[in-house]
């Protein structure tokens, strides 16, 4: 018996729980050939901005233990050029896996504008909001300032019907505060986690090895801490959650469902091993099929408790 | 006369993935080792300049975690592909010491090639490691009847790779140079460098020798191809990780729009 | 010529930079005669509450990709036991070596009980307090509630004339804004960082492999991490900073010195080899030999940034 | 005449910490590896019970990053320990793939022993690959003249640790016993313990096992040692990660005040 994947989720199937992480699948047609997208349950692009990016001076990237550090600036084609260059491509390519556009702004009108600009296009289903972008009017993080993220998730749940899922940043001390925001102000869902801050030295010439100074860290290493922040937000409200964070077998991939991820994404495996997402999905499959478990959505939030936790 | 050596890499085919067997793997210098990886796939389709990922696959943890960017030195009939890998870091450390038996993930062939002019003279500078492609390059380039060159400078003697296995890979003997003049020609190797008549010049090597190739090329006003080094995420265009400076300010990928440039395509600021 | 690692600091010379964390040496006793002690900088006891805890039931430790899950508990002798039964062993044993007491609590007046309770007591050098405690009056932790952390450093201040280190949680969006609220109330030092949250969760059985359901991840997965908070707390107050996380190697904590660490602290790293702490301080020394540096005070700081940096 | 054995180890001697060599390794059951490694340190001083965390270094990353516990199983004159390693997890399985001329890093021996009563028959139980301890002890105790009943408990037969092994290393043939009845007796291993006059029950297994011995123990009025599981992250009393529940509820360090505890000192609380 071939274990049911699929699940209903955002209005639409997916055919299965692994999509491709922003910023890790560029805008998808890179991987063509090379790995099965179609057949997976999706990707989010690359961050998209209203104006194009330029991006970081290198090194914009650096092995770490168990992960990586990355700091790419957002650097992206922008809001008119992925629509009418990028877009496409995924439009006529991908007929199953189901496309997230992620998107990033200084302000809120930014964000809108992305989301606005993009919402009569066809050939994705929703957005994915990067909310760990430094606020201009502000100086924080939109994500991690709770009346910034309330005004803008409030202000794009009114510029679209598609789904918007918000993709949450884990350096905060109670992620259920930002989960709940979310939920109170319309998104659809939520995507947890994006990198930790961190920093790399070369000893030898004293100076961060990233042209950036700091960066994002990504990867095995952060598996424990995505998996927990997944477990956090997925019950401190209602919405749907995608899990992230240092994903690369079937197994990891478990953690986070048990944890009441609905669906996963595969980062930084990807640049380890192209097929990582693939390989996922087999794992998780194969689990299933060993347990004689019948459809994933069983396994959805299926965390048992000890009666003496006291988390 | 050398035939017209058409680029294809343009519209590059999709890479292959595959986990490969290391069949051989052979000191060559002080910190060097000769590797000889089964990969029928990759022998088949590497074109010159062009490279590979090679790691370990998911369940490494240890560095190299992430794959790292080598040159396809060498590629057989049989279907092996060989690399020169110089122990730098930790993670080429451990690559260099993979011993025959082991099993390596590869991504490749990437990147864009080196292109020769027909009826041009070829001459390669490589810089230390920087010698990988053109072991490649320079025999297939002779037998298609090119005239080359292969200038060769490390900083000392133990560094040189055997040059008994150059000239048998390359069909010739190549032009050393070493900083302290302990082997060959003492000095730099872009010292070498003469340019008269028609000619590709080509380079791989460490930035401070291509910026210095550059500024020549500009000045003297021949093109110069170079092979760029910058750290790599995907090897594939998805990470935007590698990038170096255009000639307009703008980042080019140097996984998918290089390695190899144009040196007038590139900002070559002072280091 | 070999390299000065010695550095006046709090008072006192540190004959070396390394020093045991908390939580992973015990009282140092478990550790004599397996390693030698007291050549190196010092250590930090197992935290010590006014009254004696007991813990959190098993599995208490478990790994995780490149580093470790841990929920002792804080399970700890107390006080009185503490001062009488291992505060001995360590004033008679270690000659050379600094002591810090980690201290915790559950409200102000427990910290204070325990400072003011063993004050009058010799063989230790001063305290660093684990702010990572949740604050049983406002129910988060002292050390993501900026009122609560000034309250209980300005406190602990007027109980004693020891060093005050204040040890820092790492999930908080600022970690400068808590440095400097440390500073401001009279701390000597700081140090950066306790584990970050994280759980893991056994597939086949469907629950957390952890008793206490989530716990702090600690070992060579953090080290980025560290040293990004340990530079922006250095860079944040005047503060002497004591760096950790992840460290396994003198270059790894050199990392955390050019960040502006005076002093690091190796934990996980102990567990997989006891003499982990040696070999960081020997790593240390023939990195300062190799480069010529004839004083490892030379580093402290050295952090060279880009111009076009923008963290 | 049985000689009494005195356990030196309320006051334990320091551990010793050193990086050694793999001798050889050989497989014994479906997915169990008899492994020896060459410790004369260690050989020279481990006692019935004690075990030694075993890893690879500061420089790994992959499983198992932190060492695991593995009882000493035996010491040889020569200065080898045999380790009894069950591919159980990840971690486990990477030790169970140590081949001859890998180095691990070992410390040891760690805990507190198994205590044998002058005068009395030595009863081991063992489960699984809790066989390892008592490979080393019943040896050792037949030949100080203890009577010695070696009954040891798989599933089914293909995970049964070659018994003529066991039989050269203990001075008899082991009683064994599968749950189906694969190979000897059919049933679980305690169903085979007698207890009849002076006798010494030492056990090693599964928690279920054990609870099954602790609660015949209590009401059958036997003493019984009984070696626990739990993680660990330093094995010498450092982390307080390795607790299990102390009869008077409190936590007891399996690492240094055990592994072997009395059934007596220890809360069995129902699965
Ligand atoms: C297109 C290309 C072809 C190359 N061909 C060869 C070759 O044929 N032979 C050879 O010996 N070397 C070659 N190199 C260089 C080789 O990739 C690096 O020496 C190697 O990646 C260094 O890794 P490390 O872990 O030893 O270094 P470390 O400095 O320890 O690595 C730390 C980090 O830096 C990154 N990194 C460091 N240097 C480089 C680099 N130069 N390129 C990419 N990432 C780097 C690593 O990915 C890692 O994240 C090539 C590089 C490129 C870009
Ligand atoms: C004192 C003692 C002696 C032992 N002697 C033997 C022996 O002689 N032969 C043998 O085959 N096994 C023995 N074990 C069990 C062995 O240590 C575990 O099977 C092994 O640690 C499992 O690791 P893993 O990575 O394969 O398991 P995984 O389940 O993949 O490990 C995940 C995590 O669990 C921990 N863990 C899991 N099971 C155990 C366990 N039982 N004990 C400690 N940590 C655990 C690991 O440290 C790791 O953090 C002994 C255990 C103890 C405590
Ligand atoms: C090179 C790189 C670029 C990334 N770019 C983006 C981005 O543009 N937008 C975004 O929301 N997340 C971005 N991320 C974060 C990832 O989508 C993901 O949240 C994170 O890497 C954790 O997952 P992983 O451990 O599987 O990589 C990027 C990550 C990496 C490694
Ligand atoms: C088993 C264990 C117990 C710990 N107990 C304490 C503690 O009691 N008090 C404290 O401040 N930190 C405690 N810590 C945190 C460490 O002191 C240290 O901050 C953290 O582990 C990061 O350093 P590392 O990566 O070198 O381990 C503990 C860590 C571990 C692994
Ligand atoms: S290495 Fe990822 S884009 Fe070039
Ligand atoms: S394993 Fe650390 S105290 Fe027992």
């Amino acid at each position: 018996m071939v274990p049911e994947l699929r699940q209903s989720l955002f209005g639409v199937e997916f055919q299965a729980p692994v999509l491709l992480a922003s910023g890790t699948c560029g805008y998808g047609r890179e991987y063509a050939g090379l790995i099965p997208l179609d057949e997976l349950g999706g990707l989010v692009t690359k961050a998209v901005s209203v104006e194009p990016r330029s991006g970081n001076p290198p090194h914009r990237v650096a092995e770490t233990p168990g992960g990586m550090i990355n700091a790419i600036g957002l650097e992206n084609v922008g809001l008119d050029a992925f629509a009418s260059e990028k877009l496409p491509w995924l439009r006529e390519n991908l007929a199953r896996a189901h496309v997230f556009v992620n998107v990033v702004g200084r302000t809120v009108e930014e964000y809108a504008a992305v989301v606005s600009g993009l919402d009569g296009e066809e050939g994705f289903l929703g957005y994915e909001i990067n909310v760990s972008c430094p606020n201009v009017k502000g100086g924080t993080m939109f994500g991690t300032d709770e009346a910034a993220l309330a005004e803008l998730v409030g202000r794009l749940r009114s510029e679209t019907e598609r789904p918007v899922i918000v993709k949450l940043t884990p350096n905060v001390p109670d992620i259920g505060i930002y989960a709940r925001i979310c939920e109170e102000n319309g998104a659809d869902g939520l995507s947890t986690i994006n990198t930790f801050p961190g920093m790399l030295i070369d000893i030898h010439l004293r100076k961060p090895v990233i042209g950036n100074v700091s960066g994002g860290i990504s990867g095995p290493a952060i598996l424990p801490m995505g998996v927990y922040l997944t477990w956090r937000a997925a019950t401190a409200c209602s919405l749907p959650v995608i899990g992230i964070g240092g994903i690369r077998s079937g197994e990891d991939a478990l953690q986070y469902i048990l944890a009441g991820a609905h669906l996963v994404q595969v980062g930084t495996a990807s640049f380890v091993d192209p097929a990582a997402a693939a390989t996922v999905q087999e794992g998780i499959s194969s689990y299933l099929a060993g347990a004689g478990i019948g459809s994933l959505s069983e396994l959805v939030g299926g965390l048992r408790l000890p009666e003496h936790g006291q988390h | 006369m050398p035939v017209a050596i058409e680029p294809k890499a343009t519209e590059i085919l999709s890479p292959i993935r595959h986990r490969a067997e290391v069949i051989s793997s052979r000191r060559v210098a002080t910190d060097t080792w000769w590797l000889e990886i089964d990969s029928p796939e990759i022998a088949g389709r590497a074109e010159w300049g062009q490279f590979v990922m090679i790691g370990f696959g998911l369940e490494h943890l240890a560095p190299p975690f992430l794959p790292r960017p080598f040159s396809v030195a060498w590629r057989a009939e049989d279907g092996r592909i060989g690399l020169l890998v110089r122990a730098f870091g930790v993670g080429s450390r451990r690559l260099a010491e993979l011993r025959a038996g082991e099993h390596v993930l590869l991504l490749g062939p990437l990147g864009r090639p080196f292109r020769l002019e027909p009826g041009s003279r070829v001459v390669c500078v490589a810089g230390g490691v920087g010698l990988a492609p053109f072991l490649f390059l320079a025999g297939d380039a002779r037998r298609q009847g090119f005239d080359v060159d292969l200038l060769y400078g490390e900083l000392t003697a133990d560094k040189v790779f055997d040059t008994r296995l150059i000239e048998e890979l390359t069909g010739g003997p190549p032009i050393v140079w070493t900083e302290d003049g302990s082997l060959g020609r003492r000095g730099r190797v872009t010292e070498g460098l003469r340019v008269e008549g028609p000619v590709t010049v080509l380079a791989c090597g460490p930035t401070p020798m291509l910026r210095a190739l550059a500024g020549r090329a500009a000045r003297e006003g021949f093109d110069l191809q170079v092979s760029v080094e910058e750290h790599m995420g995907c090897g594939v265009g998805t990470c935007q990780g590698c990038v170096v400076q255009g000639a307009d300010g703008r980042w080019r990928k140097a996984c998918t729009e290089g390695p190899v440039f144009y040196a007038s395509e590139l900002t070559w600021s002072p280091s």
